[in-house]
């Protein structure tokens, strides 16, 4: 049909991507990598991992020098039990899309085969591994993309990851009255009723056994 | 032309007849007359005003039953069979035998007879049938109509709640005031020349006086209750219905010059004896008096002060209970007013349409004009309330507040002054006062050059002309480039990124 | 009048849900607003770390109320990047199909709820009893109302019935009818244009850097769409275009775009699944059997460590994504961690923004315009 | 009126009551006037009662969508008289369709609260009923009747439309037995369950 992206076309985008990301960041820890998703067209993507240090620094570049607009997700992970330089882990994913000024009356519509460089749609990932310590923190980039900060807020909310820099934290999704420090998404803390999961090991229900009885209310 | 149907006349006749001889050789002797014209008005005004509320049962039916066709529903089903029936085979309770000394045993026989003989169609659907109140082999007979009854009776069951902080004094009498005073408009409104409960001289400056009472209900209504939805409700009605009560009395005063009286009775009269009703003479006026009375009963388009999307029911959503019920009742009260007014000055009153051409036909003429005045009238009030207000309710989006003001300052007002100007010039250069007929069929003083009803005619070609011109001139200058502009129909492809 | 809060929330017939939004007006103008959220939230990403990938779907349903057959979609396709399953392309056309319908189902269901913000009431009835035929399709597919758990890793979870195509084909070509009458009913009232031009601006490069996306997005004439830069499922060999909107102003789409854009998505929709119906491998009167290759391909069920699934997905109302890490429960069963970004989680506080400066009663035609679901918002 | 040491000659205004109330009340007694009155009217107020139940607009979740439905063409529940009022106060029926979280529950006991007797609550679909798929999870309660007495539950994920009028009508079977009773005086009336024969 025409009107979508092609593989080849969103492979050089990424190969493009990398070239200028290792150009530019090369030696400074953070590595980059073209990878590729498994499920249905196995679209490239792009992903980057970075110590926190330098996050800031190549968040800018992203957003300013590689046109990366658009902040789609924030995501924080928990490993107790994971190594010294891996406690806590803080995933961003990015898209990369086409957008020009809009006058009045205009519009744009791009025709896949037609698009190059900065305009190729692209995914970014972002992996910042944090030590494993109490209190992990890492910069923020609320003032760099809009799309983070309410990403952010609700990182800090589950999570417990606290950004550095982030104006305005506050609780978005657990009650603001929730006692200081509960971050239901660490891995210290179990759900309800969490030592009764035999009755989901058998999905058809045939072994179920009333085991549970009398323990759950 | 008086309405063969005189019920005021027959009751004062039968009053003066039986209490004068009876007081004979009392003390109360002397004042007799009075004493029979007491009575009479008692009787008259109690009668004209059940009339008038239980015939308003029959709008909120209309309505309710008319916006469940525009929703494609079937709309309420509630009927008095639930009363024994029960639901979901858990009987109500006979209650008939309940009663004591057996009174209600007949009854009991009866129902069952009913039940037996004319109930459900078919004993596989008698579940069907019992939860949609199918009472009449398997029809229902009024479907719906005792709903409200339902839900009126219903506000009387419910706890009666004062918020915590509210101003109680104003909080409990505004409801008073705002029903009180619409109970007033019933009672100069006639069902027909012989029937009314009082007929002052200046009736239509009265009609717009007790109008204008009611907001101040609603905005101490809005205020006492001491909640910011109510408070805005309550300022936003205070603001329209000050801005449309302008126009809405010059466009009174404009039938009233036209008519040369401000008396609700004679300006029917006027209308028959002239020739022509005033929606054929003044159809601006007609617009102007149903789009005011829209924003002054509150109902979609002009319903921003209980615009129920940003405020939740706008002024009374504080109120529960029977408050509620009472101010829903008022509201609906003001609306079945509109709608009398509307047809008396606008639709001939009691006057059947074409009265003096039907009429003159031998015998359906008789026949036609034995139709009573107030069944007439009844049923073009509930006409207009079907047409107007129900349909523009269900089919319209509301307009916003500033836009309600800016319409009925800058658009209304304009217009109602010039309807004045226009009726002044028909009533003093168009109108010919000698061929005034009050006759049956009619006079004949709007006919001009020798031409039948040349006045009327022509003044409604050129209003609809105007209006159909506006109609297409609203499709056309409204920007077209505003209307279907996707821009998908065209294959991509055509355009290169970055240019138009 | 001085200058007052209003709380309008959690129960307030504008929020469409369960959230408060704070107004501070100045008469009738409002000066600043506040979004709360949070009000139902589930905490479904912390269930799912206990549950197995396929024990997973159902919650993804729940996920949004009235899209449910594409939250469910867009999890299965961050299932499939991790577990690294493969797909047969008949059952790719009916996770297409079954999306598409699903799109036009809650697009009636945002006309339903739209037209009561601005006053009119037939108009929710109407796109209800329609939204009635789309949901008629979607339970012959999953079997129920609302939440069909119909998708699997890997394929469907049955092939569509012997005669669905025929009713579907009947169905959608009488709906491409109906929209034309809305439409007659809505762009020729004046009051419905009065109350939506003008009214709620938002700019694109304000909305992409917010992170707004979808339909919101394109009817400020942006062309993004996931199916269009990322097609994921079989989107690049149907018959369709992303429906874009030419915004009048420098300000950007106002309500009146917005409601254009979702019209002429639902239009697209239609194109869409009539084409895919035709092409699709196998024949459209063809009932495979549950479990046949041709439908469902047998994928790995646990996940290493250290392995991540993503993916990008236009949900109704945005792009939905789940990112998924392996490994959880010891064994690799459960997900280790499963994220979940909500399109109107990011937008609802972008909304709020959005109406300083407009009246009170423009609240509910901005509101309603983006088309808040709270249930994806709050998770 | 015996001689019990009164002043039988100041007028006794307490005894004139009691002579009368005693007169009315035999009166009463042999025409069996308030037995009349209260099958009747009490018939006829529960029939009323029972005929307009106006529904909270509250929606919570999924359910709150087959609550709309519910309203419409297809199942139409204004056949029942069943209407949504977006005031508390305007009322009878709190309709719980969606899970209850922590930061949602003063808030739900205090719509409860706003509402004028006689008034009940319907828990709509397994989260309202039990927490339903939610129940592991830290911020929802397990079901609404932890905090609020509830008197129909409708099973179902989400039940159907046809499900809530017939919960509608199991909760008219009730009104019928219990009538306008207030809330807080139906502890012993257990409460019912749709489909549950």
């Amino acid at each position: 049909m025409g009107t979508t992206v092609t593989l080849s076309q969103n492979e050089a985008a990424a190969n493009d991507c990398l070239a200028a990301i290792n150009d530019r960041f090369s030696g400074s820890g953070v590595v980059a990598s073209v990878e590729r998703h498994s499920n249905a067209k196995k679209y490239a993507f792009v992903r980057i991992t970075t110590p926190p240090q330098h996050w800031q620094a190549l968040a800018k570049w992203l957003r300013f020098d590689l046109g990366v607009n658009y902040c789609s997700m924030v995501t924080g992970t928990h490993y107790p039990e994971g190594p010294q330089e891996r406690g806590w882990e803080v995933a961003y994913h990015f898209l990369r899309q086409p957008i020009t000024d809009q006058l009045p009356n205009t519009h744009t519509v791009y025709v896949a085969e037609k698009l190059d460089g900065r305009l190729i749609p692209m995914e970014f990932e972002v992996l910042i591994p944090l030590e494993n310590n109490d209190s992990p923190t890492v910069p923020t980039v609320q003032h760099i993309w809009g799309g983070a900060d309410w990403n952010e807020k609700e990182t800090w909310d589950l999570v417990g990851i606290k950004f550095e820099g982030h104006k305005n934290m506050h609780r978005v999704l657990n009650p603001h009255d929730s006692p200081e420090g509960f971050h239901p998404l660490q891995k210290q803390h179990k759900i309800r009723y969490h030592d009764h999961n035999e009755m989901y090991d058998d999905a058809q229900g045939f072994g179920r056994k009333p085991a549970d009885e009398g323990r759950i209310k | 032309m008086d309405d063969a149907y005189d019920l005021r006349g027959l009751i004062f006749d039968l009053v003066d007849k039986t209490i004068p001889p009876l007081l004979e050789d009392t003390p109360l002797e002397e004042s007799s007359g009075q004493i029979a014209f007491g009575l009479a008005t008692f009787a008259v005004v109690n009668i004209v005003f059940l009339m008038l509320f239980f015939s308003q049962f029959a709008i909120l039916w209309i309505e309710r039953k008319a916006v469940a066709r525009m929703n494609d529903r079937r709309g309420a089903t509630t009927a008095l069979r639930s009363l024994w029936v029960g639901e979901n085979g858990v009987t109500a309770g006979e209650w008939w035998n309940m009663l004591p000394f057996g009174l209600g045993k007949p009854v009991g026989a009866v129902n069952k007879w009913l039940n037996k003989k004319f109930g459900n169609r078919d004993e596989k659907f008698a579940t069907v049938d019992r939860v949609n109140n199918r009472s009449w082999m398997g029809y229902s007979i009024f479907p719906g109509f005792f709903q409200n009854v339902a839900d009126g009776m219903k506000f009387l069951l419910k706890e009666h709640m004062v918020p915590q902080r509210a101003d109680k004094l104003i909080f409990e009498v505004s409801p008073f005031l705002i029903v009180s005073s619409t109970l007033l408009i019933l009672g100069i409104i006639p069902l027909s020349s012989g029937i009314y409960a009082t007929n002052p001289e200046l009736s239509i400056l009265y009609a717009i006086a007790i109008f204008g009472i009611a907001p101040i209900g609603v905005f101490f209504a809005g205020w006492s209750s001491n909640n910011k939805y109510t408070l805005i409700g309550g300022i936003r009605s205070a603001a329209q219905l000050t801005a449309y009560e302008i126009p809405l009395l010059l466009t009174l005063l404009s039938v009233a010059v036209l008519s040369g009286t401000f008396n609700i009775i004679d300006s029917v009269h006027f209308q028959h004896s002239a020739g022509a009703w005033n929606l054929f003479l003044m159809p601006l006026g007609a617009g102007l008096f149903l789009l005011t009375m829209i924003a002054e009963v509150e109902r979609v388009p002009f319903d921003m002060p209980e615009a129920e999307a940003e405020l939740v029911e706008g002024w009374w959503t504080e109120y529960g209970g029977m408050r509620f019920g009472m101010l829903f009742m008022a509201e609906y009260i003001r609306t079945y007013a509109a709608c009398f007014l509307f047809t008396h000055f606008f639709l001939g009153g009691w006057h059947l349409p074409f009265q003096g051409l039907i009429g003159s036909i031998p015998v359906l003429g008789d026949l036609y004009l034995l139709i009573p005045g107030a069944v007439v009238v009844l049923l073009k009030a509930w006409l207009v309330f079907l047409l107007v207000f129900v349909w523009a309710r269900f089919s319209l989006a509301r307009i916003r507040t500033d836009q309600i003001l800016e319409f009925g300052w800058r658009i209304l007002l304009p217009l109602a002054v010039f309807q004045l100007v226009l009726s002044a010039v028909y009533r003093l250069y168009l109108f010919d006062p000698s061929a005034m007929d009050d006759g049956t069929y009619g006079g004949t003083s709007w006919d001009a050059l020798g031409v039948p009803f040349l006045i009327p005619a022509i003044t409604t070609v050129i209003w609809l002309g105007i209006f159909f011109l506006m109609l297409n001139d609203e499709d056309k200058s409204g920007n077209t480039e505003r209307m279907f502009h996707v821009y998908t129909d065209k294959p991509a492809g055509t355009y290169v990124p970055g240019q138009e | 009048m001085a200058q007052m809060w209003i709380t309008m929330g959690p129960q307030h017939p504008m929020t469409h849900g369960l959230w408060t939004l704070r107004v501070k007006v100045d008469g009738e103008t409002v000066v600043d607003t506040e979004a709360e959220l949070g009000y139902i939230h589930r905490g479904v990403e912390k269930i799912c770390e206990s549950r197995d990938f396929t024990q997973v779907t159902p919650y993804c349903d729940r996920l949004c109320y009235v899209s449910a057959m594409t939250w469910a979609n867009s999890y299965i396709y961050a299932a499939e990047d991790l577990l690294e399953a493969d797909v047969p392309e008949r059952a790719e056309y009916i996770r297409l199909i079954s999306a598409e319908l699903q799109r036009l189902a809650s697009h009636l269901m945002w006309l339903g709820a739209f037209g009561p913000d601005i006053g009119n009431l037939t108009l929710m009835t109407w796109c209800m009893r329609d939204r009635e035929m789309f949901l008629d399709l979607l339970q012959e597919l999953g079997g129920s109302r609302m939440h069909y758990n119909y998708p699997r890793i890997g394929g469907v979870k049955r092939d569509i019935p012997v005669g669905f195509a025929d009713r579907m084909i009947a169905k959608v070509k009488l709906f491409e009818r109906r929209i034309d009458e809305y439409e007659m009913m809505l762009d020729e009232s004046t009051i419905w244009l009065v109350r939506l031009q003008g009214v709620g601006y938002a700019n694109a490069e304000e909305m992409v850097e917010a992170g707004v996306s979808g339909p919101n997005v394109r009817a400020a004439g942006v062309n993004y769409d996931v199916r269009w830069a990322h097609p994921y499922s079989v989107y690049d060999e149907v018959d369709w275009e992303p429906a874009v909107e030419k915004p009048t102003s420098v300000k950007g789409a106002d309500c009146y775009d917005r409601y254009r854009v979702r019209m002429e998505e639902m239009r697209q929709s239609c194109r869409m699944v009539l084409d895919a119906i035709e092409k699709i491998p196998g024949g459209k009167n063809t009932n495979y059997a549950n479990g046949d290759e041709m439908i469902y391909q047998k994928a790995p069920t646990r996940a290493p460590e250290g392995a991540t699934g993503f993916s990008n997905y236009e949900c109704t109302r945005g792009a939905s994504q789940f990112y998924i890490q392996g490994g959880g429960d010891g064994r690799g069963k459960n997900p280790y961690r499963l994220s979940i970004r909500s399109p109107m989680f990011i937008t609802i506080p972008f909304v709020a923004k959005t109406m300083i400066g407009y009246k009170v009663a423009d609240i509910p035609a901005i509101m309603g315009s983006f088309d808040p679901c709270i249930g994806e918002t709050d998770r | 009126m015996a001689d019990t040491g009164e002043n039988f000659a100041a007028f006794n205004s307490r005894a004139l009551v009691e002579m009368v109330g005693g007169v009315t009340d035999e009166a009463l007694k042999v025409t069996k006037i308030k037995q009349f009155l209260s099958v009747l009217a009490g018939r006829f107020f529960n029939w009323a009662g029972r005929k307009s139940l106006f529904t909270l607009h509250l929606g919570i979740k999924c359910c709150a969508i087959e609550m709309a439905a519910a309203a419409t063409p297809r199942f139409d529940g204004d056949r029942f008289g069943v209407l949504f009022r977006s005031s508390p106060r305007q009322s009878d029926v709190l309709l719980v369709n969606g899970p209850v979280s922590k930061k949602f529950a003063d808030k739900i006991v205090r719509l409860w609260e706003q509402m004028p007797e006689p008034k009940y609550c319907i828990a709509m679909g397994e989260c309202a009923i039990s927490g339903g798929p939610y129940f592991q999870s830290y911020n929802i309660l397990e079901g609404v009747d932890t905090v609020i007495p509830v008197d129909v539950y409708i099973p179902g994920c989400p039940p159907r439309p046809e499900a809530l009028i017939d919960g509608f009508g199991l909760l008219r079977e009730k009104i019928i037995r219990i009538g306008g009773a207030p809330s807080s005086e139906r502890e012993s009336e257990k409460p019912l369950i749709v489909g549950d024969e």
